[in-house]
């Protein structure tokens, strides 16, 4: 309920697909686009992983649309922000202001125009990753590129307590709510401080808690866990 | 104010990479000697980390009425000290790219740079000028974070006009485009997050 | 006599598809104490959150006062105030470092000045019973303890109702019954109550 | 016959001044199913971190298999793989958001090779019903459900006793029935069992 994307992770039909081919093809959709001189090859990535989320994990093609104008505000200002110029070379359009006259110039508006399109087929390359991958498997795909011990252990750590933390915090914000504690901006500000303080208190004592649990379990130095079982896969 | 995924073209991606990793690297060992001879600092930072996910998730009220969220960069470099929320921001960056699709993976280095580093090592240096020129903690506390805050938007407006040079202006001409576009609306909330970080002081020291 | 609070045909389904309610009608009179037994999941809790206007139906309609529920933020403040909301677990509702603070969060949301958010905190306080614990910190509190420091931060508000959700889970029997007198004396000076009961608490008592 | 599991005037006081435990002689014949009923705060929670040795008592002794406790980290890891602690809080001892990889926690940690680990979690997830979850994120699951992956996770790894706070507490009677039930087929299977019940669970059961 609280992530969209954990949830379709959690539950689309490439979910115990490999980890590690699921990251090279999102690897290499993502380096395509990047590398890709025209809208042409990164647009095509776009709609591939798009195909494949859809068609290939079955995850609603609305779920699809919807997370990708999820950065769309970032893109839009930002591939506006690189066509405009001061005072541009070959103006496809300007204004005059006084002594200025910005416009937009035509290899700005080439320029913005690659970028929209790359930056799409990267984000649908991720999206393909994260779609179909749960975060316990990403989390053992990284620790499968040698990252260090403690970069796995802080990861599992984290993302267990994201959601324990995260129930908390809709619970006092329920509870601040209904004692209108967000009636007024001066409210909000103050409540949100109190929630803040209070859940991070409440954290210190999560992580003295889960400490003695753990260490009843037997830990002393390393978070150990299984690797996934998957069958017949001979690249894990 | 996360960069997307695919927004840097690759040598951008991989020069700011480069450019974050010895810092994320000396974060490392740091977090491993304290937590071999502490194991229990193993479980309060991975708490921590998932505070700082949570704090980032929450809705800021803005000045402008335009709501945003906290970055909790200030919050967490006094708190944990910048070396090691170094780390944590770059695994919160990590979980809000994957979980969120806030910034992404190529963009990973180049979002740590401003947002793990400049950010905590501002709002952290400020934070101890304030103590060192006996400002009272809330002074002291409210420019940290608010700084912290504005040091890491310059970051990313500097990183995105290197990536985009003005035809015709060049670099600078584009550190104003980037930074008239982002900063103008980037201040009111530098100000809200330097205000939440105190009310958060405040009712900490109630504990 | 129009009903204080009353819902028609009110029907909610939760996002994950998780059950919610069907068609409910009910009709609470002011004055009154009633309680609403259900087995776990029944959505005791999920129509409680329609009558404070946490939760909007999906179909059907919530009325206060013989008006239906305004959403806007002004409606919900002006409802708030007046219908106050006593979650089941005090550990998701004390969020404040001390008692004192606690209690004064609504009040000071209101508006109110401060001397009388002073006076207000001070009688709820004796009205449950925990002056005593004025200045100790919230989570080193009993669970009883801190049942009660919940319904002094509402009655503080001086709602014209509360709604408490499951107010006697989880307390023995002598903790039960000094809630129930509790919400007797409440009752007794104007307040409507109305709290959800778990089947275990009538087999018990 | 010896004692399993032996408190001999065990004293112990929080650092905070919070009340601890005063005198207390204890003694747990193996293979039985006990119960310990109490108020809240009597200390019952404070008394079982001191059997598993996650507090060492201020005064007096606590003795397993006849030998007073060795504190030192083998002597901890030995008494630790036979003494299994299931807390009141799920959420305060699940550690991964994988059900699979939670409960090879504690198998691991005892140096079993992989395969080993591999059976005992198999086990221990059928032993407590919840084989379907294998593949569901911790987070999606209902109260019930975490409670027993944490049982599980200490099942794992097969020790002489279980100890359990407040196994019952939240949940509904269903619920704690088929809680009950299973800790009545782990007993039936050799495990000595050890809980704390809260009064309510007495009463209405």
């Amino acid at each position: 309920m609280l992530f969209t994307i954990d949830q379709w992770a959690w539950a689309n039909r490439l979910r115990d697909k490999s980890p590690t081919w699921k990251g090279i093809a999102a690897l290499l959709g993502l380096l395509a686009s990047l590398l890709s001189p025209t809208p042409w090859l990164s647009g095509s990535i776009t709609l591939l992983s798009g195909a494949l989320i859809v068609f290939g994990a079955r995850i609603p093609l609305s779920v699809f649309l919807r997370l990708m104008s999820v950065p769309g505000l970032f893109l839009l200002t930002g591939c506006v922000t690189v066509a405009l110029s001061p005072s541009p070379l070959d103006p496809v359009a300007q204004v005059t202001i006084g002594p200025y006259s910005p416009g937009i110039s035509a290899a700005g508006l080439q320029q913005a125009g690659i970028l929209f399109f790359r930056s799409l087929g990267a984000t649908a390359s991720l999206y393909f990753l994260v779609l179909t991958t749960p975060m316990v498997d990403v989390i053992e795909l990284v620790s499968r590129l040698r990252a260090p011990k403690i970069v796995t252990e802080l990861m599992l750590l984290i993302y267990r307590f994201i959601f324990v933390l995260m129930e908390t915090t809709q619970a006092i914000l329920l509870a601040q709510e209904s004692r209108l504690g967000y009636a007024t901006q001066a409210n909000s500000l103050r409540s949100l401080g109190i929630l803040a303080a209070n859940l991070f208190v409440r954290s210190l004592i999560r992580s003295r808690e889960l400490y003695i649990a753990l260490s009843a379990r037997g830990y002393e130095e390393e978070l150990r866990v299984l690797p996934r079982t998957r069958e017949n896969s001979f690249l894990r | 104010m996360h960069i997307m995924e695919g927004y840097l073209p690759l040598s951008h991606a991989a020069a700011w990479t480069a450019a974050s990793a010895p810092f994320v690297v000396h974060g490392l060992r740091a977090i491993q000697k304290t937590v071999r001879t502490n194991p229990e600092a193993k479980m309060l930072l991975g708490v921590a980390g998932a505070f700082s996910f949570v704090l980032s998730a929450l809705k800021l009220p803005s000045v402008t009425g335009s709501s945003s969220h906290p970055t909790g960069t200030g919050l967490g470099a006094v708190l944990f000290g910048p070396t090691v929320m170094t780390v944590l921001g770059a695994i919160v960056l990590l979980f809000q790219a994957l979980l969120l699709a806030h910034g992404g993976i190529t963009t990973l280095g180049a979002n740590v740079f401003s947002m793990g580093i400049v950010g905590p090592f501002a709002a952290y240096g400020v934070y101890r000028l304030g103590q060192r020129m006996n400002l009272s903690s809330n002074i002291s506390i409210f420019a940290a974070a608010a700084i912290g805050d504005l040091a890491t938007y310059v970051t990313t407006t500097v990183q995105l006009a290197l990536a985009f040079p003005d035809t015709a202006t060049g670099v600078v001409g584009s550190i104003v485009k980037f930074g008239s576009v982002f900063l103008v609306t980037q201040i009111p909330l530098a100000l809200a997050e330097g205000l939440l970080t105190v009310v958060i002081f405040n009712a900490l020291s109630k504990y | 006599m129009t009903a204080l609070l009353e819902t028609e045909h009110v029907e909610y389904s939760y996002p994950d598809g998780n059950s919610g309610l069907r068609g409910i009608d009910l009709s609470l009179t002011a004055g009154r104490k009633i309680a609403i037994v259900g087995a776990n999941g029944a959505g005791k809790s999920t129509l409680f959150l329609h009558l404070n206007g946490a939760l909007k139906p999906r179909r059907g309609v919530v009325r206060f006062q013989g008006r239906p529920i305004d959403y806007s933020r002004p409606g919900l403040r002006e409802l708030r105030s007046q219908v106050g909301l006593v979650f089941q677990d005090p550990d998701a509702q004390l969020f404040s470092a001390s008692v004192e603070q606690d209690i004064s969060f609504g009040p000071l949301n209101m508006g109110l000045p401060e001397a009388e958010v002073r006076r207000r905190v001070d009688e709820a306080m004796a009205a449950t019973g925990i002056t005593e614990l004025r200045h100790r910190p919230v989570h080193a509190l009993s669970y009883g303890q801190k049942k009660r420091v919940c319904i002094a931060g509402v009655a503080a508000m001086r709602p014209r109702v509360i709604i408490l959700d499951e107010p006697l889970a989880w307390l023995d029997p002598a903790g039960a019954k000094s809630i129930l007198d509790l919400l007797e004396r409440l009752n007794q000076e104007g307040t409507t109550i109305v709290m959800s009961l778990h089947q275990m608490d009538i087999v018990a008592r």
